[in-house]
């Protein structure tokens, strides 16, 4: 199973800041192994994140963003706002976590 | 009503359910843009993405550092003054150069920030889609050789 | 008034630190300890190639692992003899040739591979040289923990001296400087000779952009 | 004694002077560049990922006794870990030792969890048990961020230690002829862009030993101290320092001794 993120979601001036860590390889396909064989691409490829059920942003990553991703993102929000964070990787592997906005 | 046509009410009930719950989300149902993100140059990925030749624009801001002391994690932001509908940040010399697409729904701020790898030192594009019209930005980002190198 | 004031108290501590170095001259070289000994064994094991024979120190590592002593007044008529010694191990070039292909001394310049414990044993040594030292000033990513080698030719000239202390410098620094941070490239077989010429064109062929 | 008042006040200035103007020859626009590469990724540091992980482990039964960490006295009591990392290396009375954070930690697993300590020693970084063991220290170390690095060497064995990292951390060997001093006994010294802290003096003690465990951008991994300490030691050409040995908690007890005072940035972020 896929590990947690890190969710943190701030809200200022009607404004909501949200900061994502994720815990991804973000395999690029390019490295090759002590055997000198390619290790296959695997990354997250669709992120999802939506405020109180409303979507708030949709993401579409390739294998060039980096291990363990991180993404920032603001909408107007509240303190309160209920955030899921949903991601699906290469490999069909997804992970959904949750965060309020404080 | 036949048993098969009942079993797909029955299964669309259950996602709407689960979608409203938001334990899938728009991004698990909507498709990988497979095709652009396996574009090998910039003009591949902009015709897949539908930006043609995309004007460079005063209004769109590249936030990313002139030097990286690493490929493996490169801060890269896009801003904005135009309403964004979509974003995407573009790596030239990197082998697929497609690095992320961002979809902007109304109310989220005209700005996002990622970390993207370098191959090597490139120059990289912030595109913007505003008005149903892409625009873009574009800076060279130096990757240098660090630590002992062994 | 304020300035003579702190003028004489400069004075007056330039004193103390005179008295300080003075202290100092009473010491010899750190004295063997089986304890310390006893833990560098126990602390290793061997791995890939390099084996435990690595930290059994030769005379000059034993010398400049007590840098107090080693930088003394004291450690002067070691610190000559060590230079002395490894002086007699450079060998000039069996083939008379100094100056190889600039091309490959870049190369070689660039990379800091080779000879830990996760390389092989076939795997090619880099010169490791930028990450000490300025060079081609084209290269931003260079360290300084060595002097900058920029402009190398240009500034000191192509003279049969400057190759040969260029030469000796390059295969066994402590030669000149027994304690000097730059290891022995010769001595311990990291680069050929060929490997060595190579280096020797990206500092001193008049062509090599070193000297541009 | 109003005269050495003033002397102080007058070499101290001298001091400042001196540190201002290396510091403004230091200055190359590639290393400010350096610096604001590291300033735009200091947000979001992954290390949370593992302190998260860790957190959890700490609180899961596992071993063979089927016990938690959470009795663990890692020197301030059992199951005292805010603080605790910021005063380690230290001797501990149970063990006769002098223990760094991890070897400490092997202590824990094998008398709390009936863990045997040879599997975590033998392991690669990185993997199997070693994957538990960063978690772990990720999370202890974060519960010290903040704290003065404040490191005895008052009990005998502790200033023996101090002694021995002292003179291992100038021990030449190898065939590129390094020791720990070849690189970090200097100021103002880099190797490629990377600044090299010179451990042997406060200032610089405190930016090495103050900021590791750090995450490493350049391999996508969280790094104890006993990795970093692993891999100078691949980097100098020597031979494979064994997993919590004595020479690495002496080293460690050379930089924490010398960094005294400073403050704990763990864990932190590092190319």
């Amino acid at each position: 199973m896929a590990d947690p993120m890190r969710v943190r979601a701030t809200e200022n001036g009607g404004i909501v800041d949200v900061k994502i860590l994720m815990k991804h390889d973000m395999e690029s396909g390019q490295r090759k192994d002590a055997a000198g064989k390619t290790i296959p691409a695997w990354f997250i490829s669709t992120l999802n994140v939506k405020a109180n059920g409303k979507d708030v942003l949709n993401g579409q990553f390739g294998p060039a963003v980096s291990k363990d991703p991180f993404l920032n993102f603001k909408y107007k929000g509240a303190k309160g706002d209920k955030i899921v964070v949903s991601w699906v990787d290469s490999k069909g592997d997804k992970r959904t976590d949750e965060a309020t906005a404080s | 009503m036949n048993q098969q046509r009942r079993s797909v009410l029955k299964y669309s009930a259950i996602f709407g359910l689960m979608a409203s719950a938001g334990l899938i989300s728009v991004a698990q149902a909507q498709e990988w843009n497979k095709a652009a993100f396996e574009g090998k140059s910039l003009d591949e990925v902009f015709k897949i993405l539908g930006a043609g030749s995309p004007d460079k624009s005063g209004a769109v801001t590249l936030n990313a550092p002139d030097i990286a002391e690493n490929g493996a994690v490169v801060p890269v932001g896009i801003t904005t003054s135009l309403k964004a509908e979509q974003m995407a940040i573009l790596v030239e010399k990197n082998p697929s150069s497609l690095a992320a697409q961002f979809f902007i729904p109304a109310g989220t701020e005209s700005f996002v920030t990622t970390r993207i790898k370098m191959g090597q030192t490139s120059n990289v594009y912030g595109l913007v889609k505003a008005d149903g019209k892409w625009s873009m930005t574009v800076k060279e980002v130096k990757v240098t050789l660090g630590g002992c190198g062994g | 008034m304020k300035i003579t004031h702190i003028k004489k108290l400069l004075t007056v501590s330039g004193f103390i630190l005179a008295t300080c170095l003075m202290q100092n001259t009473a010491m010899a070289q750190q004295k063997n300890d089986p304890k310390f000994n006893k833990m560098m064994t126990d602390s290793f094991r061997a791995e890939g190639i390099a084996g435990l024979d690595r930290i059994q120190q030769d005379e000059t590592q034993k010398f400049c692992s007590d840098p107090v002593f080693a930088g003394s007044k004291q450690g002067e008529k070691m610190r000559e003899k060590i230079q002395k010694m490894n002086m007699d191990l450079i060998k000039q070039p069996s083939d008379g040739k100094y100056i190889g292909d600039w091309k490959k001394g870049e190369s070689i310049a660039q990379s800091g591979r080779g000879a830990t414990w996760t390389d092989k044993a076939d795997a090619a040594v880099g010169g490791g040289c930028y990450n000490c030292h300025q060079i081609d000033s084209k290269e931003i990513s260079y360290g300084n923990i060595g002097p900058s080698l920029t402009g190398y030719g240009k500034l000191r000239g192509y003279s049969p001296e400057v190759i040969t202390y260029t030469w000796n410098r390059i295969n066994n620094s402590k030669a000149y400087n027994a304690c000097s941070n730059m290891p022995r490239f010769a001595h311990f077989k990291l680069l050929n000779e060929q490997q060595i010429q190579d280096v020797m064109a990206l500092l001193l062929d008049p062509a090599s952009p070193v000297n541009q | 004694m109003q005269r050495n008042l003033t002397l102080g006040l007058a070499s101290g200035l001298l001091v400042v002077l001196l540190t201002v103007s290396s510091s403004v020859l230091a200055q190359k626009s590639a290393t400010d560049d350096i610096a604001k590469y590291r300033e735009m990724i200091a947000d979001g540091n992954p290390s949370e990922l593992y302190e998260a992980a860790g957190e959890e482990l700490w609180k899961k039964p596992a071993g063979p006794k089927n016990a938690t960490l959470e009795q663990c006295d890692l020197g301030l009591g059992p199951g005292v870990v805010k603080g605790a990392a910021a005063q380690l290396p230290r001797y501990f009375k149970d063990t006769n030792k002098v223990q760094d954070l991890e070897s400490r930690l092997m202590t824990c697993m094998q008398n709390l969890q009936g863990r045997d300590p040879q599997e975590m020693v033998d392991a690669p970084f990185q993997q199997g048990p070693k994957k538990d063991m960063e978690a772990i220290v990720a999370y202890v170390v974060t519960l010290s961020k903040g704290d003065k690095i404040k490191v005895s060497t008052n009990h005998p064995k502790e200033k023996e230690m101090y002694e021995l990292g002292k003179r291992a951390f100038n021990f030449q060997g190898g065939p590129m002829d390094f020791s720990c001093a070849s690189c970090h006994a200097e100021n103002g010294k880099r190797i490629r862009l990377q600044d090299l802290p010179n451990l042997v003096e406060q200032k610089g003690a405190a930016l090495g030993w103050g900021y590791w465990p750090a995450y490493r951008v350049s391999s996508g991994q969280f790094w104890t101290m006993q990795q970093r300490l692993n891999d100078c030691y691949r980097q100098q050409r020597f031979p494979f320092p064994i997993y919590g040995s004595d020479v690495t908690i002496a080293l460690s007890m050379y930089m924490a001794k010398t960094a005294n005072g400073g403050t704990v940035e763990t864990p932190g972020l590092k190319r």
